[in-house]
């Protein structure tokens, strides 16, 4: 007999505040899997990042710091610059990465940061209550656009990957989904190539996760893998956008 | 009755009754139990066809609050539990 | 002869290095560039990194990163520069995270000039930022002695858990005077088990943060802090004072204000007009005590500020209503020279 | 007693910032109290550049010498309109006349016109009539001795200052000598 | 009957429509969200134009644009968020621009909590930002009375050419309460020939700015914007007395604070101790006359705050030594109940 | 006769502040030319950045308003948002608009607010007395890196138009030149184009034009044309990188 | 004098806060004065929700009951096991004995438990529970009339109130009759 | 003598001498004349050989200055001129 599957030791004990089937917690456990299996935990920092995921020091088993709003890539360089060998991750949302941390995401790719961005995707600012992110798709109905974004009016949704896979510092950029058990291992495939990469030194690595927030969404936790699937896939296809030479 | 390949164990008093599980699964293992509420309030996941179950770990790769955990029986151990 | 002539900036930035600094993150902003421009030609040298930030907002969250995983960091900027670290100050000073902060004051408000000023002095006294929180604000008024706060600073932010302000501006950071530098005193520092470095598998996992949802957890944390604060209030008040005994009017002045207003007392001592001065070295805490004792010939206090007049809040309070507070001023850049503030006091006096 | 305060000023690149520099260093050398302050910011593009320089037996307050200067030195027209104003009565006003062909107005200081530009191209480099006009400067005021602005120079210009000492010196030395030629003329 | 039960915050983002505001530019924080949700519900309809800015600094950048452009723009957010507005904030004080900004005050330092809480007093009476500037504050204390005094700030911006804060929490945001709309009393309000429209022509271009790299032309920026704020302090500070006839002690509180300390009032009262209260309705302009006539029966002032007594330096410089002041405060988003201050009451009274 | 060239209407009478052979002196020239070219001046508003340019106002002949340090895109969508349609544009350098101003600039273009931005890129903070940029060349001397950028610290540099050119938002973006009279007439088109595109409401338009900084870069004007040419166009390749398709 | 301080918690989804608005609505139109405060946050994520309404002769201060609340409702029992104490002595508990099996502990303040959604499931809804609790409260207390209640009704569903208008009333007549007939049941 | 094609001035006291307008020529019609200082303190750029001008425009669109203002002749008034 085969434990083929068990809670991994890179989560701690306790019960997360996320809602029924959001799947942030799906990412933590993928996060945490892969410091455990790359034999990372001991030696790990993680910056976490406000938005829902903000208490994942709670979640993760790992000695986290907490950063303002958008600003964990410019934490992550601090600790980073510190303890230059070893793994530091962000876990930021796409309010808090794509939009207020604009700025902060681009400059430490720039840098060409040895760090590993998970940027759990799911579309709105869940944390807040259901505001429009960048990444809400036109016509989302979400609460500071209540008849759908208007691209007419607030534009079309930024495609982060894409953008910072053409930044020279980034050396690894992947988008994934955890909508099905495929496309979870694929997301898991991803993190673990991203840590890699920062190990070697080849730079800064992002994995964008496609998520859901049936909570913002307005949608049960098994429609939202629905929806997720059929209107966020289409504008954010899946795969790796830049990858080092060697690997 | 057919060989027993894997066995899935759910902590119903911390599952949120989001039954990412149940649609993960290709065998209809697992249903959401809504006679019952646990303490959290939620109505949680519960093993409906034991026997069904073929130790894939889709439903533990799918569960957000990693309250699954699934084991799977080599030939030998099969056979014993025939 | 160990003296050298150097600039107040570089003068800073080498006080960082000896002080034990070990990481730079700034964002280029006049009147302050010969700092992190110093430190990017000798901090390696040194073994310290040197890292140029991509914005203010940036540099305060690396040293903010930087001090959690246990770097003695510190970072450098001037008036509005400052004004966009105001989030991070208040999360550095709620995470209780030791660092080091240089601000050579511009003149503002807005864009304003790169001349000197003293107009930031609400925005380093009261905190710029959200909640209950203080800064512990060094300012000293010539380059030996921001030499001397520069060594001690890190020390200071380190025992308290507290970041620390070097309170400069334009004047002091570029004027060149001789400075000598000398070891740092030794101080006992306690031992840093909060860091994130990595659990090693060898203890429950570090946390740094700032977030408390529960609000009786968030208001044990607000009193532990004013604890803390009123304990640097007690311990870390510093002033001069400069011919204050027989003094008519006692002058109050920091930093570069503080020479001049020197410069001004001498004169007035020429022509036989007994003024004093009390210059705060620290203006959180400000020194209150300095003002409790003032000689029984004293009749007002003249607050002397390249600001509007935002010391002078702290002074009142600090006389509390025993004597009459006066004010003079010049903004914009604008460095008061002696003789107008000699003319001041002797108008007050009844004596121009 | 010493307290001398000097605003010296000019283009940039005609050098007004490290005369100011040579000369606090000197002082501090002699063991004065010194301060050197310049004019900083994107005014320095084009425009006139300037120091203040302070050179005191006593520590010193105000480092700031935009009026009551005991010397001023300008290198250009531009700046002698700037700061003539800013001699103090019976103070020393030293300028330029390779490139000031204008006399000052006020009769109420001292002045001296000093062809800084050409002494020094006959020392062998036009670009050492800083050097010149300090070395005027210092045989008036005597304030530190040209033996400690030797020592200085190799501060202020580091691995530079071997190579160019000798050149400087002499211009040093030739601005003296014109300066006091000048008053001996005057005096006769 | 023309009365609604309305949230606080959806009263605001009513009263500000009402008000004649134009442009809405914010980013969302917890407890101010039902501001721009209601906005971006109801502003299009009203010809209004609701925008959801990146960040909290283009937030109040894009104010800054709208109102150099001629628009009655606002904006709003909480703590941390107004943390980062700081250089913007002073940037539109020294641009004299006329906007709105509300504050739904949160637990802090740092991110600290989402529950209501007035530690934000420093940040907004003091500018958190550099240089001498202030903003005009106006602190409601009903739901009522917000949507008045929102309907007014625009007037009141536009007039002085000034930011003006609303200093709300989350209490008064999250709350419902009845509210009634009255029309907006017509203000004579000075022509705009200074906003950046297109000179079309016929007029010199129009400069909006802060940067002044002359001093002499920055130091009289800043006797204007002095002048301006002396004009302001003297026309527009005002305050709320309760029951202060005789009362022993008269305890000073503002907002959400101040409806809590007139129940504790009420209570004492019952039990027959009089205390009172001065409430200020703005904490720039503090209403420091109304401390200057105080009944003969007060032995004491008290300020109660949901802060760790952030008011205290202004009630202290408003009384100026002539009497004693306390504090009683909670903090991190807990709210004080009645029983608790009319207890420190007691206590200070000698009657617990 | 015929006069063909002259000091431009768009232009005031003022003297510029800026160094001798700075080539921020002809972006100006372009642009007031442009303005009065397609009539737009009367109706021009724009949003000076803060950086050697920030005096522009004082050398443009329209309504200006001065922006914070890498602010300008947000107080532009303000004045936008008021002004719809009114030519709104931003004049910013490489430290504003591609440092401290990376979220603004983004947003801007993730909007597809219909303004113009002219982004001056000469590889270095000038205002500030020669600093590095996120535009400043691998081995390139300055203040902050008296080595010569180390790409292994620093990263590689940023290039802004092809990260706005993927902007969904972004309708025309070029990279043109000022090195030489041919450069100066592409860049003028360029120009034009980015208004044109602006007033036709397809979008945002950015035009980053490659310049000079000889103060900072420590070489003579003349020089420092060469530099440009032989150093930063190899790195930074003119050309349009997007385009309204009806354009 | 009417000064009623109610606290109402529940799950989210159970109608507390709209239960809670409808009486502060009903007050407001009975021309009392009213405040409605809610929790707020991500703590209403899948916890308990709760809010606090006063309803008064005069003016309210304080709009927070944490304690010395007149009445307490619960529906579900971590809002019991949360806010029994809350209750002050002589006060009301009203609770979802449908849902909560457990007896309150204090003894020195009036409960009732009543079967919300049991009752609302007779009337034909079982999401009108909190209608019953309304209703409940309302009998006892009679803070404001059901007429006040059933025009605060279509304040705050809006253009859903129509529908739903009649199914609510009878909830909120259910619930009082429960209440009473429980009293009734006492006194005999 | 050759037809005059062109004709440029320079405002001599606005120019900073940076001499981009001198290689921009084609003609080598501009230089910088180092033997005058103009009041801001440059050697400005002087027209050595005004009749080389063919009118190109290039000197101006090299000035960042803006202070070159360049005319170009018809054929009738070349002729003119000759
Ligand atoms: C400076 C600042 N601005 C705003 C907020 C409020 N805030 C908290 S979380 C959040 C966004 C969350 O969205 P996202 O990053 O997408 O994370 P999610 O909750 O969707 O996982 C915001 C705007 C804040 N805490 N600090
Ligand atoms: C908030 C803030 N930070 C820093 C500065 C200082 N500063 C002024 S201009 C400038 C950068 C200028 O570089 P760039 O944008 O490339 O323009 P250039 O001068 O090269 O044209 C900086 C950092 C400032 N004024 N405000
Ligand atoms: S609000 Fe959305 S993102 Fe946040 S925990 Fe709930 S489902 Fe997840
Ligand atoms: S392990 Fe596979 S078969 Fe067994 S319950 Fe889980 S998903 Fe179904
Ligand atoms: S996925 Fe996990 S939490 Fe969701 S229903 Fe299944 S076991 Fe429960
Ligand atoms: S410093 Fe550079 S960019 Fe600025 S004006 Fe001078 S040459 Fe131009
Ligand atoms: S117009 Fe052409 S030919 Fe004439 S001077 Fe200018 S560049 Fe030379
Ligand atoms: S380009 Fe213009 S400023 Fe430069 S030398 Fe020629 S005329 Fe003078
Ligand atoms: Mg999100
Ligand atoms: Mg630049």
């Amino acid at each position: 007999m085969t434990v083929v599957h068990a809670r991994s030791k890179g989560l701690t004990d306790r019960e997360t505040h996320y809602c029924p089937g959001c799947t942030h917690g799906i990412v933590h456990r993928l996060v945490a899997e892969v410091l455990v299996e790359e034999g990372l935990l001991n030696e790990a920092i993680g910056c976490a990042a406000v938005g829902c995921s903000i208490l994942s020091y709670n979640y993760l088993n790992v000695d986290m710091v907490e950063s303002a709003h958008g600003r964990a890539p410019a934490v992550a360089t601090g600790v980073k610059r510190v303890h230059p060998n070893k793994p530091v991750f962000t876990y930021q949302g796409d309010g808090d990465l794509a939009s207020i941390g604009t700025a902060e995401i681009v400059h430490v790719a720039h840098r060409g940061e040895k760090i590993t961005t998970i940027f759990v995707n799911n579309a709105i600012y869940g944390m807040t209550g259901g505001q429009m992110a960048p990444t809400t798709l036109p016509g989302q109905k979400v609460t500071t656009a209540p008849d759908g974004r208007d691209p007419a009016h607030a534009g079309l949704p930024l495609r982060v990957a894409e953008m910072i896979a053409q930044v020279p510092g980034a050396a690894y950029v992947e988008r994934v989904s955890v909508h099905n058990p495929a496309a979870v291992r694929k997301a898991k495939k991803a993190i673990r190539n991203g840590f890699l990469c920062q190990m070697a030194g080849h730079g800064f690595s992002l994995i964008e996760v496609l998520s859901t927030c049936p909570t913002g969404w307005g949608l049960s936790p098994i429609e939202s893998l629905k929806w997720l699937e059929d209107n966020m896939i289409p504008y954010y296809p899946l795969g790796v956008l830049r990858a080092p030479e060697e690997a | 009755m057919a060989e027993l390949r894997g066995r899935v164990r759910i902590a119903a008093d911390r599952c949120k009754g989001c039954g990412l599980c149940t649609i993960a699964c290709p065998e209809e293992v697992l249903v959401i139990d809504h006679r019952t509420v646990n303490l959290k309030g939620y109505s949680p996941a519960v093993v409906a066809q034991p026997s069904g179950c073929l130790g894939c770990g889709n439903c533990a790769l799918m569960c957000p609050d990693s309250v699954i955990t699934v084991e799977r029986f080599g030939k030998q151990r099969r056979a014993a539990h025939v | 002869m160990s003296k050298t002539l150097m600039k107040g900036n570089e003068a800073l930035a080498l006080a960082a290095i000896k002080g034990g600094c070990t990481h730079f993150f700034g964002y280029p902003i006049t009147p302050q560039n010969e700092i992190p421009e110093f430190l990017a030609r000798e901090f390696p040298k040194a073994g310290g990194v040197f890292l140029q930030a991509e914005s203010e907002l940036a540099a305060i969250n690396m040293v903010y990163g930087a001090a959690a995983a246990g770097g003695r960091a510190m970072t450098s900027s001037s008036s509005p520069g400052i004004a966009l670290m105001q989030e991070g100050m208040s999360s550095l000073a709620a995470a209780e995270l030791p660092c080091v902060i240089v601000n050579a004051q511009r003149g503002g408000p807005g864009l304003g000039s790169i001349q000197p000023s003293q107009a930031d002095y609400y925005q380093m006294t009261r905190g710029g930022g959200n909640g209950d929180y203080r800064i512990l604000s060094l300012a000293p008024a010539t380059v030996q002695e921001g030499a001397e706060m520069m060594m001690m600073a890190f020390d200071l932010a380190e025992i308290y858990r507290t970041p620390v302000f070097i309170v400069s501006d334009g004047m002091l950071g570029q004027m060149m005077e001789p400075v000598e530098f000398h070891d740092r005193p030794l101080r006992e520092l306690p031992e840093k088990d909060w860091t994130v470095v990595g659990h090693g598998g060898v203890r429950p996992p570090n946390t740094v943060k700032t977030l408390a949802l529960d609000p009786t957890v968030l208001e044990q944390r607000n009193l532990t802090l004013q604890a803390k604060y009123a304990r640097i209030a007690t311990l870390e008040a510093r002033h001069e004072s400069y011919r204050t005994e027989g003094a008519e009017i006692i002058l109050s002045a920091y930093g570069s204000t503080a020479r001049i207003v020197k410069n001004a007392i001498d004169l007035l001592a020429e022509e036989g007009i007994a003024v004093g001065l009390i210059r705060p070295q620290t203006l959180w805490p400000f020194p209150v005590a300095a003002f409790a004792e003032l000689p029984d010939s004293c009749r007002m206090i003249l607050t002397v500020e390249m600001s509007c007049g935002q010391m002078v809040d702290d002074v009142r309070l600090a006389v509390n209503g025993r004597l009459p507070v006066a004010f003079y001023g010049r903004s914009g850049g604008i460095i008061p020279v002696p003789e107008e503030i000699a003319m001041k006091v002797k108008t007050l006096l009844g004596r121009a | 007693m010493c307290n001398e305060r000097i605003l010296c000023a000019g283009f940039g690149g005609q050098g007004v910032m490290s005369l100011g520099q040579l000369l606090a260093y000197a002082g501090m050398i002699e063991n004065k109290h010194v301060t050197w302050l310049p004019s900083y910011g994107p005014e320095m593009r084009g425009g006139t550049a300037y120091c203040n320089i302070v050179v005191s037996d006593s520590p010193v307050g105000s480092p700031i010498v935009t009026h009551n200067a005991t010397c001023v030195i300008v290198m250009n027209l531009p700046s002698l309109l700037k700061f003539e104003q800013s001699v103090a009565p019976g103070g020393l006003l030293l300028l330029n006349s390779s490139l000031i062909d204008k006399a000052p107005d006020r009769q109420d200081i001292h002045s001296h016109a000093i062809p800084a530009n050409d002494l020094a191209t006959e020392c062998g480099n036009g670009r050492a009539a800083n050097m010149v006009m300090l070395g005027a400067y210092l045989a008036i005021s005597k304030v530190v001795s040209p033996g400690s602005i030797a020592l200085a120079f190799a501060k202020v210009f580091g691995s530079k200052a071997e190579r160019l000492l000798d050149l400087n010196m002499a211009a040093l030395h030739r601005g003296a000598e014109a300066v006091l030629q000048a008053e001996q003329a005057m005096a006769a």
